[in-house]
């Protein structure tokens, strides 16, 4: 076991390497340039070359790539080109509200979606798996920002429960900090409802076709004892995968709650940073998802075991 | 099976193992193309196949169908509700919204079509070099990682400051993330068909790697690429436009349901209709899209069909 | 604040909760009075001298002050200066510094601060440098006075330590004003009524600002950047929301007290809302304008200029971009109606939209049919209509438009661009200015007209430069107001700016503020905030 | 040696007296869906008594499983159901019981076995807990009165260390482990019936032949009517005491064993029992022809993936030398896991063998690739199991026999004649040259891709288990046909088979292999009648019915 994640972590050092390279190339060949973005729009060449030579972005790529690689080495991402601000205390003040969210989706997406698809698996071609099914689609096809107005206009602004937007960190209390979380989160859930609801029910279906149900129906079990304890178990894997999908693809859907919700997190630094040109930034932010992606990988892998005791490593 | 001179006694077209009878024998371009028919006849697939067919129609005669030039502007009648000239009312640039609903089932066709084929070629293509050429395999899937490991915001940004907002640019934003999944698709498919008995026949009967690929392995995975190609299309369409709502996505000009709906966001709750009427017409084609996609499916992939 | 140690110290036990309060607040005291104002951008650059953009700007008003302000009858008073003194020949002015000025690091403000300052601004701002050209010395007196030696007289000098947007000339300490002007500044120290909370600022999303409890204000009373900065709350903390619908949700719960922009489709829903004030502060208000580029074709040709700006009329950008006319009005002049040297030359060239004479300059000229290349940004509302609203226009009349989309910072870094459109470059952008900033010759950079030393566009009509500086070295206002209005000729005639119209942005507060400046600058002194 | 199987033996009187404990009473099933009814089953009728054991054989399609599935009252409920008759447990009917009762009545009443001992297992629940959850839905037990209940059926099962096999997980068990484990869930609550469907078709010989001498003791001592589906005559043979026959959906014939195995009424039934292979080598003159395929100390070992270079590895063969003569079939028998099909597959190099080296005529293939094998490819051909997977399904048949030719280099019109002529020699016509496999019966897919083999004018024919998934009668045929193409065209066949009765029939030489290696080879006579190994000899023992002679209906 600990071999196999010594060396899955060592198999990800190419990996991150070769996208930190890739996206260093991508932001110097965007147009865009940070000096006419720091000196405002009616600044002289003069001035932007003068600041492009203090922030070293006059020098030739590679070398700049060389140099900023070989600061990482020591643990140095550098610093935002606009704020001078240290990008790792950038991410680390952006984490908490990230995390939070990335959190609080994928519990209430788990907690809702597959009791659906467990329903809609259980009563298989009636109108209940019918419903169920519809408005997975249904989920999947209204953009996040629309759901995230539906629900600010009902339940924030009608009815008051919830404040529109903002965050609190945990540290200023318990409610604070969920009464923040509420909208954006099921905001952020209903494509992954959606998207874990179905593939929760056509892996049970799949399931509910083995050899090993119909001895547990031999045995004389009920359908709810089959379906809950040997179907679902037997279905873990592929819905864990799909989980593990799910929060490696939140990022995208992160940045938009994020903006509609206004919450200080990772999403909204990654396109403020990208529409700034704030290149240290960028880069560290793309090395964090690719190794949070990259954990995710390795975590859902390492869950697999957990379920399936065939498969050990 | 009648025309076939059976000259043996004794043997008669059963199954191998397990005598259940199975409703399905391998697919056949004619029998799956009447069994497809066949299900027109449940009537969600006939809602949905009929929905689909309104659309495309829609699409292809938008000139026709009493609509505006979707692009001219009229500040002068902005943010109009429902009335006799503009059927659905106008936007903020006083374009008509019916007919930017009508010509958006063009681009969001398009977009959705364009970057679910671009997947889908994309996909084969180095999917079915990743599960065939093991030397090849580590690198590609390694590569597909790393592109699964950018955020796919990203990339559409920088494309779109790159070349400028396109469709062609938002196809490649929304296409090049989407690939990795398609590629582990194939692969995995090629990498099961591999070991079938047919396969290796044609491999021990000297048939060259292209021809045993395309001849023996990737028809295969037409079925499974049919099932994601639908969730590409729902999601190209979703993300164009969650591309717009970052800015980073088509030019405001060309009509397109995600661009329509986030140039409408802000009126949500003064003039609703701006995201309400390119949102219906989106949800219920990814509906119908998804359906139809789940016959195919059902049609086409005998195991999924015989659990169901 | 110890609670709030030991309560940090305890999240910190359990793992997941010490990644959520990385991003922990100070809290403040409950009964301590804060402004949540949501600014129109984020806060990123931080030094006024580097950036001149308006969040930079005003930014610097918070925490830093100037020497001279502006009222809003125009007039110069002074702020931190008591006094100043001119010599009789006028070429030597000699200012002293009130009592009682300290940094926020408890330093008193001297006049070698101050020197160090202005020379570091100068640097910098295209006023400054112009201003330069006529300045033979700046030099110490004592610790509270300094003199200004001017090698002929001028009223550049006043103007500009006054001048409202952007760059205005900030004190800041020596050891600060050292920096490079190139090079951002890493400490913000100021002697403004507000001090920068270091520790609470989050590039991009929040800016903190307490109260300067040492800041001594002018007896006047505030006018502009001019008079006394008296602050009545203790904590104004800006913060930046992606999406524009936010604010104006969060403003209607209660959540937040100020929006310095309020889109303007919006209002209505605020404007029924009774626990909340919209009014226009910044009464100058913006002027939106577009800019040809005078080197590549077909626009280096003034004929086909001229066609493009009889094609488009204001009426329809001022619909798409503001929609109520409350907030907007047609204008040609290149200085801003309303203001001292607005002007109506070329009204009838750049107010309608003249489609036919358009297509009849178009003949004259032989169009050719080169593809127009119109820059649009997608992501900033304030800027995203004009090209849309442009491009139709110039359809309509015969040209052949490309409308090339993208982000915001591309356009700005696309303008610098002056390759040929067909090698990435372009032909037509568009964007605004505050009429404080674009009020006269020297602040408004879209009048300069020194070829490809110009601003993006790079007019050459050399007239408009001989103008430009006749404008500096003129004292009087009369003579002022004739070269502006030979100025708004030849911009007019060359196609040197498109005018495309005059807006005001209004603000939205909460009935709790009272006190509220109308002001160009968007300023947090004056207002008080009720518990209730 | 399983029970009196060597005697024949008439039922008890006992069992004879007694009322049948199920009674199957004019049962049909027919297909859910729109008209026209189409019946898997029709006029089933049968009954058995306790302690008494039902044989119920049939070919593929006869309807066995579906009638024992209808019993337990698991019809896959979308696509079929009864129509008509009865199925009386204790003179209970069971297709008028609701849920509840039926699911009441499984595992107390009925239970069942099934087939492929590891798909019919919980594979991510332990064992123990699987069984467990009988007695959990069935009685009041306590939890340690459960688990010593449990200890004890593992026991009677047969099994050592049954804490460990209780905590075990089903891929941890071996084949037969499996499978007791599945009886004792069958059986711990001692039902009256017992349905196994085809309980040992997955197993070895040598576990085949305990399991069923398990089932045998069990039904014994707890007097369990056991229905015993099979399609294999020799554990019928072993074990039956009454036999029921079924065709395509319908009962052909209804008798005691020994009224079936040697006085067969119909001719149905005849056919089906004449074409058991026997076990009696033909005499065969020793071959004296030229070696075409000499196998030199091959070895075929799979390398674990370790870290750190820490790996384990797997030899799957190991100094397997073998020859062939033009002309000659050399079988390759083993059980699974013995590596006969990796020296198959070394052979027609679909897998590159470690080391040693395959001379065919003289030539090495072991290491040759890329453009060197290609045309060594066509000198050596295989035939796989599995006729369903053998051939592309969306290609004509004739494409698929012309392939090898194309790749060739052969003109079309050429190959398609020599197909022609081909299909005729494998016995089928030429206008099967235009259909789709699907349209083919297994027994024909095996002869298109003998075809398909031969097209190559191949050196060597491999058959890697070529008739084992065929029905008898047609195994018959194919094996038939086989021997008719080396009388033909001399051609030598390379056999793989873990069926010794076929190798009986049509092997000149056998091989018999064990973990890889060779334990014995030598002409058929020798090796199945004198066998100089322990293991051979403990193969030959395990083959069911070995004591009977099917083809002349006696027992030998």
């Amino acid at each position: 076991m600990l071999p196999y994640i010594a060396r899955r972590l060592l198999a990800t050092v190419p990996v991150m390497v070769m996208v930190a390279v890739v996206v260093f190339a991508i932001l110097r060949l965007t147009p865009g340039d940070p000096a006419a973005i720091i000196a405002g729009d009616d600044a002289t060449a003069e001035q932007l070359d003068k600041i492009r030579q203090t922030m070293g972005l006059d020098k030739p790529i590679y070398l700049q790539l060389v140099q900023w690689l070989a600061r990482l080495m020591q643990g140095d991402l550098g610093v935002s080109l606009l704020s001078g601000t240290p990008v790792l205390s950038m991410i680390g003040d952006r984490m908490g509200p990230s995390l939070a969210l990335a959190l609080g989706t994928i519990v209430v997406t788990v907690i809702i979606a597959i009791p659906l698809g467990i329903i809609a698996a259980w009563r298989q071609g009636k109108l209940l798996d019918r419903a169920i099914m519809t408005l997975s689609v249904l989920g999947f096809s209204v953009p996040t920002f629309v759901v995230g107005y539906l629900l600010i206009y009902s339940l924030s602004i009608k009815l008051g429960w919830f404040p529109v937007q903002g965050y609190k960190p945990l540290s200023e209390g318990f409610w604070p900090f969920a009464q923040r979380l509420v909208l954006p989160v099921l905001a952020l859930s209903g494509v992954y409802v959606a998207l874990i609801a179905r593939i929760t029910r056509s892996s049970i279906i799949e399931v509910m076709g083995e050899d090993f149900i119909r001895t547990a129906r031999s045995k004389g079990a009920t359908e709810r004892v089959v379906l809950m304890r040997h179907a679902l178990r037997n279905a873990a894997v592929p819905i864990v995968t799909i989980i593990g999908i799910g929060i490696a693809s939140l990022i995208s859907g992160v940045v938009v709650t994020e903006s509609v919700f206004n919450l200080p997190g990772l999403g909204r630094l990654v396109v403020e940073a990208v529409l700034a040109r704030d290149y240290p930034v960028i880069q560290g932010l793309i090395l964090l998802f690719s190794f949070i992606y990259i954990l995710i990988n390795l975590l859902v892998d390492l869950l697999y075991p957990v379920f399936d005791p065939r498969i050990r490593y | 099976m009648q025309a076939i001179v059976n000259p043996l006694p004794g043997e008669s077209s059963g199954q191998a193992s397990g005598e259940l009878p199975s409703t399905v024998s391998a697919p056949q371009t004619a029998s799956v193309l009447k069994q497809l028919v066949g299900t027109l006849k449940s009537g969600p697939v006939l809602v949905a196949f009929v929905i689909l067919c309104v659309v495309i129609l829609a699409a292809l005669s938008a000139p026709l169908l009493g609509t505006n030039d979707p692009v001219a502007i009229d500040p002068g009648s902005r943010l109009r509700g429902i009335s006799p000239e503009h059927w659905l009312g106008t936007d903020a640039y006083g374009r008509d919204t019916y007919s930017r609903v009508v010509y958006g089932a063009r681009v969001s066709l398009i977009v959705g079509a364009g970057a679910t084929i671009m997947c889908i070629l994309l996909g084969l293509l180095i999917g079915v070099v990743a599960g065939y050429f093991r030397a090849a395999d580590a690198i590609i899937m390694r590569v597909m990682d790393g592109i699964m490991a950018i955020p796919s915001i990203l990339l559409a940004i920088a494309l779109v400051s790159l070349t400028g907002g396109s469709i062609l640019t938002v196809l490649v934003a929304i296409t090049v993330p989407e690939v990795p999944r398609v590629v582990r698709l194939v692969r995995s498919v090629i990498l099961s068909v591999r070991s079938e008995p047919y396969v290796e026949a044609a491999i021990s009967l000297g048939t060259p790697a292209p021809t045993l690929l395309v001849r023996h392995m990737v028809p295969n995975t037409i079925a499974p690429l049919i099932v994601q190609g639908t969730y590409v299309f729902a999601a190209a369409i979703l993300i164009e436009a969650t591309l717009s709502f970052l800015g980073a996505g088509l030019p405001p000009e060309i009509p397109s349901w995600g661009n329509m709906m986030s140039e409408g966001r802000m009126y949500f709750q003064l003039l609703p209709g701006l995201i309400l009427y390119p949102g219906i017409v989106l949800a219920a084609t990814l509906l119908s899209v998804n359906v139809l996609g789940d016959v195919v499916r059902d049609v086409l992939d005998p195991k999924m069909a015989k659990k169901s | 604040m110890l609670s709030k140690v030991k309560r940090a110290a305890c999240y910190k036990a359990f793992g997941i909760s010490a990644a959520f309060s990385f991003a922990s607040l100070v809290t403040i005291p409950a009964h301590a009075q804060t402004i949540t104002a949501v600014m129109q951008s984020g806060l990123r650059v931080m030094d006024p001298v580097v950036s001149t953009a308006f969040i930079t700007r005003d930014h610097g008003y918070m925490i830093y002050d100037t020497l001279l302000g502006m009222n809003e009858k125009f007039e110069i008073k002074p702020q931190m200066a008591e006094k100043w003194e001119v010599a009789e020949d006028q070429k030597t002015y000699t200012f002293t510094l009130r009592d009682g000025l300290k940094w926020h690091d408890g330093a008193p403000v001297t006049s070698e601060d101050c020197v160090a300052s202005l020379k570091r601004w100068a640097q910098q701002d295209s006023t400054g440098q112009v201003l330069m050209t006529m300045v033979s010395d700046i030099a110490v007196v004592d610790g509270k006075s300094f003199k200004v030696v001017l090698k002929e007289p001028t009223s550049l000098l006043l103007e500009s330590l006054a001048k409202l947007s952007s760059r205005p000339a900030f004190m800041m300490p020596k050891r600060i004003a050292e920096t490079p002007a190139s090079e951002s500044i890493k400490e913000f120290i100021g002697s403004g009524p507000f001090k920068f909370v270091a520790s609470e600022f989050k590039p991009g999303l929040k800016v903190v600002y307490d109260k300067n409890k040492d800041y001594v204000p002018r007896s006047e009373p505030a006018s502009w950047t001019a008079g006394g900065k008296v602050v009545n709350v203790d904590r104004v903390q800006w913060a930046a929301m992606p999406d524009q619908m936010t604010p104006v949700n969060a403003l209607m719960n209660g959540e937040i007290d100020f929006i310095q922009q309020v889109p303007f489709d919006l209002l209505p829903m605020l404007e029924n809302n009774n626990d909340v004030n919209v009014e226009v502060l910044d009464k100058l208000g913006n002027w939106t304008y577009y800019r040809f580029n005078h080197l590549h074709p077909p626009f280096n040709n003034k004929l086909l200029r001229q066609a493009a700006m009889h094609a488009v009329g204001q009426d329809d950008v001022l619909k798409a971009l503001v929609g109520n006319p409350k907030y907007a009005k047609t204008c040609a002049a290149v200085f801003g109606c309303d203001t001292p040297y607005a002007d109506t030359y070329g009204k009838d060239v750049v107010i309608p939209s003249n489609i036919d004479k358009a297509k009849q300059l178009l003949k004259e000229a032989n169009y050719d049919g080169t593809p127009i290349v119109v820059l649009q940004p997608t992501d900033l509302a304030m800027v995203a209509p004009q090209p849309i609203v442009i491009a139709s226009a110039l359809r309509k009349a015969g040209f052949k438009v490309d409308l090339k989309t993208m982000d915001w910072q591309s356009v700005v870094t696309q303008q610098g661009n002056q390759k040929s459109p067909s090698e990435g470059g372009w032909n037509i952008f568009s964007t605004y200015s505050t009429l404080a900033t674009s009020g006269n010759p020297f602040g408004n950079t879209t009048v300069a007209a020194n070829g490809t030393k110009a601003w993006a566009g790079w007019p050459e009509v050399p007239e408009i430069e001989k103008l430009r500086l006749e404008f500096a070295r003129a004292t009087d206002e009369t003579k002022r107001k004739e070269i502006t209005a030979q100025i708004q000729k030849l911009a007019i005639d060359e196609g040197v700016v498109g005018p495309l119209g005059q807006f005001s942005v209004p603000a939205a507060y909460s009935k709790k503020l009272t006190g509220v400046l109308a002001s160009p600058i968007t300023v947090f002194w004056n207002i008080k905030k009720s518990d209730k | 040696m399983i029970g009196s199987a060597s005697h024949p033996r008439k039922p008890g009187p006992s069992s004879e007296l007694r009322a049948p404990v199920l009674e199957i009473d004019n049962l049909a099933v027919q297909v859910v869906g729109e008209p026209p009814v189409r019946h898997i089953l029709e006029d089933i009728s049968f009954n058995i008594r306790p302690g008494e054991m039902l044989c119920v054989v049939g070919e593929s399609g006869s309807g066995k499983s579906v009638t024992s599935l209808a019993v337990m009252g698991l019809l896959p409920p979308g696509s079929l159901r009864t129509s008509t008759g009865r199925i009386l447990v204790e003179g209970e009917d069971v297709l008028k019981a609701s849920q509840a009762r039926l699911r009441e009545l499984r595992a107390t009443r009925m239970a069942m076995i099934f087939q492929e001992p590891m798909t019919a297992l919980n594979p991510v629940e332990k064992v123990g807990e699987q069984i467990d959850e009988v007695l959990r839905i069935h009685t009041k037990l306590s939890r340690a009165e459960r688990r010593a209940k449990i200890l004890e059926m593992l026991d009677a099962v047969h099994m050592p260390d049954v804490e460990r096999i209780y905590d075990s997980y089903p891929h941890q068990l071996s084949g037969g482990q499996r499978q007791r484990v599945v009886i004792s869930m069958a059986l711990i609550l001692e039902p009256k019936i017992l349905i196994a469907d085809e309980p040992t078709t997955a197993l070895d010989v040598t576990t085949q032949k305990q399991i069923l001498a398990l089932i045998r003791e069990l039904q014994k001592k707890h007097n369990t009517a056991v229905l015993f589906i099979t399609h294999d005559f020799g554990v019928v043979a072993e074990i039956a005491d009454r036999i029921v026959v079924m065709n395509k959906g319908r009962v052909v014939e209804v008798g005691s064993r020994d009224d079936i195995l040697a006085y067969p009424r119909e001719p149905y039934t005849r056919m089906l029992v004449s074409s058991v292979p026997s076990l009696v080598p033909k005499q065969r003159a020793a071959l004296k022809s030229d070696i075409v395929l000499d196998l030199k100390e091959l070895s075929k070992t799979y390398a674990g993936r370790g870290f750190f270079g820490r790996g384990r590895s797997i030899a799957a063969a190991q100094g397997v030398s073998l020859s062939v003569r033009k002309g000659e079939i050399v079988g390759i028998v083993g059980e699974s896991g013995s590596g006969k099909s990796t020296v198959a597959r070394c052979v027609v190099r679909l897998q590159d063998p470690t080391s040693g080296n395959i001379l065919v005529h003289g030539d090495d293939i072991a290491k040759a690739t890329g453009s060197q094998l290609r045309p060594m490819r066509r000198r050596v051909q295989i035939v796989f199991q599995d006729p369903y997977r053998s051939l592309n399904p969306r290609r004509r048949v004739g494409d698929s026999v012309i392939e090898g030719l194309i790749n060739f280099g052969q003109r079309r019109d050429e190959a398609l004649n020599r197909a022609r002529e081909l299909l005729g020699l494998v016995g089928l016509s030429a206008d099967a040259m235009e259909r789709y496999p699907h349209q083919f019966s297994g027994g024909q897919r095996q002869r298109i891709c003998i075809a398909r083999a031969l097209a190559l004018d191949p050196d060597i024919l491999v058959a890697d288990e070529a008739v084992s998934a065929l029905d008898v009668s047609v195994q018959a045929q194919v094996l038939k046909l086989l021997d008719e193409i080396r009388e033909r065209i001399g051609i030598a066949v390379l056999f793989i088979t873990h069926d010794l009765r076929v190798a009986a029939q049509i092997c000149d030489t056998i091989v018999v292999m064990q973990h890889g290696r060779v334990v014995e080879a030598g002409s058929a006579a020798e090796v199945l009648t004198a066998p100089r190994q322990d293991y051979t000899r403990a193969l030959i023992e395990a083959a069911p019915g070995r004591d009977w002679d099917f083809q002349n209906f006696r027992p030998l």
